[in-house]
């Protein structure tokens, strides 16, 4: 059975090491906050100038001077720093961010995503999009495999304008975990209940293969 | 040295269409609220904005968008609001969309006398465009310029009488780096003390990149996604 | 994730002969003196030593040129040290000086992930060499490149266990670009405090730059030129 | 009669105006600080960090954390900022500071200067200089116009390594107040008691002098 959007966040949030410094997109990617395991120290970087994200706050803790880079209202935690929007990218630029985890509209095996912006519909901008992209040391994509109509987001070459060139390390979709590795979509396990079948009629790009591959354990 | 102004009519009378602006905030949060009012009141047009966003309809910038004072907006995303949607279909609102991380050091190059940088951030993508490309420690870069702005309008916490700046929480964003790349800055803050009450170790913009400082007042600091947990 | 150790010796214990470190500090203001002292007594020798200044004969980075651990250092201003003078004089000692707002700012772009920007400072002098030369806005700039190192040992004055810095006055300097643009970043605090004491509005170093962080003890803070209106 | 330093300074110090930030290098040009006309608001930049030098501290407020950029100990006054040296610079390059005072060994009549290193002596490194006169909107070089064997050092040209280029504005020596523009030292004003001769025997460069040149008033 395809994972829903609290599926993929729980597979991501496996890949999640003590220490690490996280930046989380808005939709899907926001869900990994949920799901840190118990115990483990990581550290969630907002772009807008937060290093140490916390919960949504209850009603009466609500701050206009404290929001997250989706523009939702945040709490922070012990430890946490405030600065600007340079420091905050130099931040990422710098690669001292561990982990991006963002969505797409579509993956090339090459690694190109694209995620900003569908001709004809209205331009919104890409925000952090493409500075994250470029310039994170680890990339996770978190999307749905197929679109509606089921053609597959996973490509030989985006047709939508590109975020960024050769920089999407892993993806996780309802349907499987995946490394872009090679010019390939390696799949490294399967959705549960998802049968490698499945996972072939909704990938367009290469798609690699190896041996058993696992269910996931979530 | 005066730097202490009545308010932002006062702290802008100088601003003229055509201009080139520098507006601090990420979405609502921060926005210089006094100042904008002050220019939306105000009989100047065709004015460049430079900020992350545009506002929301009829709140920050979206109160220059409805009156068509804005000739042309530099940002990096600007949904979040119809106004701005319908100018820039019309072909009444011209948008130049750079990355956020590039915005921010363009802004912070410019304040800073670097007058071009490399960044990888767009390369391969339209943002590209024709800027130089080069290869550095095997990654593609692309070259990008220092921005500055005839004015840079700020919203800080704290203030004192020398133009010393602090900002509160994520409210600073923007508004750092574009005190420095303003010619003019103009800071409203929520509390402007006399010289000497602020830590000089906790100085977020030092008072040689502000030329004008005033007492904002009545901050609505309107929240766009109020989300709770209970 | 444990950030915190014991002391200096235990935080560098795997700095190895041949690499190249970044130390903090203007003149003897603000060095990790803790940290020197622990790379005077490990057998590492062929640093490569980025620091602004060289320290003075034996104090500071005197003491590592003394037992001749330093193969090369990258400094704006290396005066006042007899013992520098002896090995540069000799051959002992390589010495690469850049002006000083650059080495801050190639420091800076090396912890920011910008591989190269223009600068106008060292142009038509020795120190423009065979560097690319641009002309922007009507003056000569030259490109520069963003610099790294293998560990950063920085001073603050205080820390949390989280590894977030706070300087005190002018003994911030170099401190804070160094932090970030070392691979592996170690800092000493006068004030070691849980996570949560200090003021997040207030953080000169965020976390995120510092792998290594401990309480430092018997500071010295020698003076060089004690200078009083008395 | 030649101005010692401290009439030097003096003549500087009137140069000053109300609301400037000004970086004052070692020697000299640190004397002129003494002479900031009572009543006007003057910040001094010291480009360690410190935005609001105040005066040498008495014995008992000595302290190691707060020095200027001659490595001296100082104090600052209400209203300053500590910042870090990416910072600092960031205000010299990008033109805030308004005035620049500082000492050189040559100055030419392009503006020219020689200030950091002298062949066969030991070389103690540029520190903040190149960066002060490349880019500082506004500099005022303080010097003896003559070095010990009575040998000018307003010259055509530089004879020792060179500081900057095209960049010095003005001069201030023990003979005369000068401007340079368009290839030449523009005499501004004389030194009480020095001759238009004496002027003329101290200057290799070309030395332009239209109409009466008034004395200095100090």
């Amino acid at each position: 059975m395809a994972l829903d959007k609290n599926g993929i966040a729980k597979r991501i949030a496996q890949e999640l090491q003590d220490g690490y410094y996280v930046n989380l997109g808005i939709g899907i990617p926001t869900l990994v906050a949920n799901y840190i395991p118990d115990g483990m120290d990581v550290t969630l970087q907002s772009e807008n100038g937060l290093l140490g994200i916390g919960p949504f706050p209850t009603k009466d803790k609500v701050d206009p001077d404290l929001i997250n880079a989706g523009k939702q209202t945040v709490t922070y935690v012990d430890g946490s720093a405030f600065f600007d929007s340079a420091e905050s990218f130099a931040m990422i630029r710098g690669g001292h961010v561990d982990l991006t985890v963002l969505g797409a509209f579509e993956v090339t095996e090459n690694g190109d995503i694209a995620s900003w912006k569908v001709p004809g519909k209205l331009i919104k901008g890409m925000g952090g999009a493409m500075d994250l992209v470029a310039a994170a040391k680890n990339i996770i994509v978190a999307m749905r495999q197929t679109d509606r109509d089921g053609n597959s987001k996973l490509l030989k070459e985006c047709t939508l304008p590109l975020t960024g060139v050769n920089c999407v390390k892993k993806i996780v979709t309802d349907l499987g975990f995946y490394e872009v590795k090679d010019g390939a979509f390696v799949l490294l396990e399967r959705a549960p209940g998802v049968s490698i079948e499945d996972i072939k009629n909704a990938t367009e790009g290469n798609l690699v293969i190896e041996g058993d591959i696992p269910e996931m354990k979530l | 040295m005066q730097k202490v102004f009545k308010n932002a009519k006062e702290a802008i009378s100088d601003i003229k269409s055509g201009m080139s602006i520098m507006l601090g905030g990420f979405g609502l949060c921060g926005i210089p609220e006094n100042s904008i009012d002050a220019l939306v009141e105000a009989d100047i047009t065709k004015l460049t904005c430079i900020s992350n966003n545009a506002g929301i309809d009829n709140v920050g910038l979206g109160k220059l968008l409805r009156k068509h004072q804005i000739y042309k907006m530099i940002s990096s995303y600007v949904g979040e609001n119809k106004e701005f949607e319908r100018q820039l279909l019309s072909g009444e609102l011209v948008v130049d969309l750079i990355p956020q991380g590039t915005l921010a050091e363009r802004i912070r190059a410019g304040g800073a006398g670097i007058p071009a940088f490399f960044v990888p951030a767009g390369y391969g993508t339209e943002v590209q465009g024709d800027k130089e490309v080069r290869e550095f420690n095997g990654k593609m870069h692309i070259l990008e310029k220092g921005l500055r702005a005839d004015f840079a309008l700020v919203k800080a916490w704290k203030g004192d009488t020398k133009g010393n700046l602090i900002y509160r929480h994520t409210a600073n964003n923007f508004n750092n780096m574009m005190a420095a790349a303003g010619i003019i800055t103009i800071a409203e803050v929520e509390e402007l003390v006399p010289a000497g009450e602020l830590d000089p170790n906790c100085i977020h913009t030092p008072a040689i990149y502000v030329q004008r400082i005033f007492q904002g007042t009545d901050y609505k600091k309107q929240i766009e996604f109020e989300t709770t947990s209970d």
